[in-house]
């Protein structure tokens, strides 16, 4: 399934974790956990030992993955393993990319990532500008590369994004790095209006905790909502309490629920 | 905003605006000198900082080396290092663009207490992102950005390093980008740092320039420098790039060995520029410590300034072109330089800048008849890590600090 | 030799010909420039010291007195203090009078260090005594000292600070008198170092002198420095003596009280100018702290460096005959006004310069329209200090380090 | 007895003891089995706080009479009280003397010395060129002014101590402050001839520790010598061992004697 169909029908809900948090094992359960609990694509984070675009509990959740052995070849066998029919968009840090493989550019990583099963790309440092490799690169293996439109993207930033933007649109809802929070943004009905000529869906992501806020998010014109910490926080606590893996995946795909009903009671009704 | 396929902005959506709005300010006030602005910090560098700065010729080095070398001072600048330069110059930078905020992160500390400094002198609140064990390690920096009215926030993830204040620092940026400016400490980061930050320590070789002709009625043949993330490299190099005569040597930290362990993912020395591989950090493309997956490795040196695994982006590229020579000397040979330049020259240099000196001490040969080495800083700081190292190895020049250890009580 | 009643050469005989031959090198290198002395000398401390430094105006200040405030900024000159326009001098001196070693006492260690300094930078064994009580205090200073190349004597006799020191090294130079120079720290002693020093130290206000008329075409209405021995403040004053409309301030360490303790022989105070007795103490007539007997009293002030119970004799004279105003502040309005400066304007100031400070906070309003405030050296040596004595007090500004003091070991 | 007077007939002893060292008491019984042992002249210490022409044995003295309650007003009462039949010279620095009483500079000191029995100064800081005021006060009392001749003292300072000087010269027989050594210098001869045509009887001393010193000293043509740091050695080191005083007068008694003794053996034989 392509990554523009999993938003075809209805109110999409695309949630991150990342890979091999805090084991290669628990985290395909709990990345199947998600899937069952409705998930309609998948970031899975690729971890980077500098991840400077992440809040504190998406970096901790790297620091997990990456101490527990986590490295791009077997984040590829992590796709290729995994047990999901939903899409799956890998987030990682573009130096990652840079280095994979023979090729000078990103030209290797994609072709094994597209091998293994990944759908598209979110490269948080990689703004559209720096983007022209590896956006050829996704096109000679049919991938999509996903762009995050933040609350000060502007003017011309916004149509050199549109033009290289495929799959979906990550629309950040408010300042700030990912994290969850309790209010849930005035800045989402502004940030989808200055693109609502652009002809891919428009997840919103950043402090999406709840249902709740997953409802007035999807009110508020969105696609889709991406949720990325309120799970994490899930594994790292479920970690911390020595939780088993069955009982943290339990709670992760009760969350996923609960977030992807709200984005459904969010919809507009059909007409 | 590149230097050959180095530098670019590798940077999250949300800065980009920032950056820009830097990149205007930058084109603006620093090239084109708008409203006066460089002239202002010229005056400030000048009456704050105590520039111009000398350009001295060392008497026991140049007998000892039959060289005429000449150190440039900036060791004398307010703050005792080449450091504020950078830091006031973005301060001002900061108020001109009407921010009313400043951040940074620090991991040695000489950053953030530049910084503080800028900032109290220019009436900015100040907040510095420090690692939880670096504060521990350099209390004296931490007492001193808080004297100067900062905040110091301890950042308590991860290890509790630079990278994880870099990593916090840039979580508050991304925040708060509309009302602040983050002042990054080096030429590193993404455009315009690199080149601003270049800029503003280039006064250091155009100082130097000037200076060298009026004592020697000629340019050098070769200019010294330290390098870690390069800042006082390239403030030293600038001005003289053009001068194809005269031979640049940057002179990396080559810690206790050049080979890396990839296994745990570190690099016992900060060599980047001698051994890195090309690749993408803190929103640039450089010359990075990183293991074959491109996972950036732990750097060491004895010097915690230089300890970064990237480098400048416009010197990685002249080390491609040839321009510049990079070079290394590894930790004993940079402690004995700092004993050597203290007994014999009457200047404590930083563990830093030391580095140049034994580059020096082991290729002055090839040097040529005038060299420049750059006095990136003193040591005031360095003392009690000094006498540690120092007491852990067989050095042949180093002082006995026995009987001192005896009286009184801790270390330092 | 004499300032009035003051000066002379109480001095054991067997030092008398040392003196006689100083005073005799002191004439012809320091008065008649012979073989170019002074020539040498001022080149050094350009490309050595670091001079000129700065007259910089004090924004922040400038405003919260709505008076023109002006810093000489010697805490940039190398080293961090004064010091050295003194200790290289004599070094200097002493090679151009054929000595073969250097000595010197030193209590809070700013004068050894700068000794040490000027020492290895002039290739001149040398010596420091240093009471095994101040070394246990004042540990960093030793470590500089001692990384400089000199010997540090540990003085074990008495309680072991600077009084016991400077016997010590009397000792010394009178065994030694032939071959050595004994470095006296500030404008104290026999003839000729009060006047010999005070030359030396003199280059501050004949910078401060034009650098004041450049900046405002006029004379400043007043000059502040701080007093202990008076070396920072003769070199601050000495070039404004003639210029009968600048009132000249000597602030001195009001301690934590004026009062005395003729019972304990304490003086909780340095304020020789203002409370002392005139007598006789380390070889000249001046004023001192001491008991209606004639011994002399322990001083006392948080600031180590002006903590002395002597002055120098041209000061005491310049004060009977009116032309320097003798005032003092205590120990809190010390800590008060280092805070203040660090806060407002990025510069650490030294303890001793601190008094200073406090003074302007507290009579600005009589100082007139413009004042040159000496900063006579910076304050990185007293950031321990300063801690420990601001988390026994109550002020108002100063910053909360509580948390730093959780993070990692010791104080600093 | 005048101060000249104790030289005329043979090679005079002159031993020096600081002033309440280590008590009050102590010190009277000490300067009384010195002139028991023999001196013909006492120089008795007057502590100052800040010694600077002593060595670390006499400034040691100086700070545990200091701390044992030593005043200059003490000391006058102990000048009193010490039942000796030799003159004493008063030894102090110059900022006591000039303290003291009402009158503005030294001639209170002098005549309150000179009631209660002193013969004459030595001032270790006030050197001949300083000490026309002093000089002038012991004129008006009757008291003599001692100066040391220092063996780097030459030319007009020579002279003008010359003609200042009254009672006796203190030879310094070599560079230093004063201390005990074993060897007795060679400077002695050398500095005796520099002073041949001065008509004070000449009194050598610094680093005399045992008669055979003593009598070497004299056979190179002293007219007597001053002893002190030995003699203080005995002192502290009674003091440390918590000795009787008795035990410690004895001691200093019999020193007393054999350095007298040993001034005699130098003496040349009578024509």
């Amino acid at each position: 399934m392509s990554l523009e169909a999993a938003f075809a029908d209805e109110p999409a809900f695309v949630p991150y974790l990342a890979a091999g948090d805090p084991s290669y094992e628990a985290s395909i359960e709990y990345v199947e956990a998600l899937a069952r609990g409705g998930a309609d694509a998948i970031e899975l984070g690729l971890p980077f030992s500098e991840p400077i675009a992440e809040g504190t509990t998406i970096q901790e959740a790297i620091v997990r993955a990456l101490d527990a052995g986590m490295t791009p070849d077997r984040y590829l066998e992590f796709v290729r393993e995994v047990d999901v029919d939903v899409p799956l968009v890998c987030m990682t840090y573009y130096n990652l990319i840079y280095q994979y493989g023979e090729s000078d550019g990103p030209r290797s990583f994609v072709e094994a990532a597209a091998e293994a099963g990944i759908e598209g790309f979110v490269v948080p440092d990689l703004p559209a500008e720096e983007a022209g490799p590896l956006r050829a690169a996704c096109d000679e293996f049919g991938l999509d590369l996903v762009f995050i439109v933040a609350p000060t993207t502007e003017g011309d930033r916004l149509e050199t994004m549109k033009e290289q933007v495929s799959g979906y649109v990550y629309v950040q809802a408010r300042l700030g790095t990912t994290g969850a929070r309790d209010e849930v943004s005035d800045y989402t009905e502004r940030s989808l209006a200055r693109i609502a000529d652009w002809d891919v869906p428009k997840a919103v992501g950043f402090g999406i905790k709840t249902g709740d806020h997953a409802e007035r998010i999807v009110r508020a014109g969105a696609d889709g909502i991406i949720v990325g910490s309120a799970l994490v926080d899930i594994v790292a606590e479920g970690y911390e309490n020595g939780d088993s893996t069955e009982v943290v995946a339990d709670r992760l795909e009760a969350k996923a629920r609960e977030l992807k009903e709200g984005a459904l009671a969010g919809a507009p009704v059909e007409q | 905003s590149k230097f050959g396929e180095y530098g670019g902005q590798y940077v999250p959506e949300a800065l980009m605006p920032a950056i820009e709005e830097l990149t205007d300010a930058y084109e603006r006030y620093v090239l084109d000198n708008e409203d006066g602005f460089m002239d202002e910090f010229r005056e400030r560098m000048a009456d704050f900082g105590g520039r111009p700065l000398p350009l001295q010729r060392a008497d026991q080095l140049s007998q000892r080396y039959d060289t005429e070398v000449y150190l440039k001072r900036e060791d004398l600048l307010h703050g005792g290092a080449h450091k504020l330069n950078n830091a006031l110059g973005q301060v001002l930078l900061a108020k001109y663009m009407g921010k009313e905020r400043i951040i940074a992160e620090t991991g040695a500390g000489q950053h953030g207490t530049a910084t503080a400094m800028a900032a109290a002198h220019l009436d900015m609140p100040c907040e510095i992102y420090m690692g939880e064990t670096d504060i521990a390690r350099q209390r004296p920096n931490v007492f001193r950005m808080r004297t100067n009215g900062a905040e110091v926030n301890p950042v308590t993830t991860g290890r509790g390093t630079l990278k994880e204040a870099i990593s916090e620092t840039m979580r508050d940026w991304a925040r708060t980008v509309e009302n602040t400016h983050y002042v990054i400490g080096s030429v590193v980061g993404p455009h315009p740092f690199p080149s601003m930050v270049r800029d503003f320590q280039a006064l250091i070789s155009e100082e130097a320039r000037e200076q060298i002709q009026e004592k020697t009625s000629d340019l050098p043949d070769s200019v010294l420098a330290c390098a870690g993330g390069g800042s006082n490299t390239m403030g030293m190099f600038h001005n003289f790039v053009e001068d194809e005569t005269v031979d640049l040597y940057a002179v990396e930290a080559g810690g206790s060995s050049l080979s890396v362990d990839e296994e745990e993912g570190v690099a016992p020395n900060s060599a980047s520029l001698s051994t890195g591989e090309e690749g993408v950090l803190h929103g640039a493309r450089t010359k990075l410590l990183q293991d074959s997956d491109g996972q950036i490795m732990e750097s060491h040196s004895v010097s915690a300034g230089l300890d970064y695994a990237g480098v400048g982006p416009e010197l990685a590229h002249l080390v491609d072109e040839g321009r510049v020579e990079p070079v290394n000397v590894d930790d004993d040979t940079a402690l004995e330089a700092f004993h050597r330049l203290s007994q014999d020259e009457g200047i404590i240099p930083a563990l830093e800048t030391a580095h140049a000196f034994g580059y020096l001490e082991e290729h002055h040969d090839g040097l040529g008849e005038t060299v420049i080495v750059n006095v990136s800083g003193r040591g005031d700081k360095d003392l009690e890590t000094v006498i540690e190292e120092t007491g852990n190895r067989d050095l042949d020049n180093a002082p006995d600090m026995s009987i001192f250890r005896e009286i009184g009580g801790g270390m330092l």
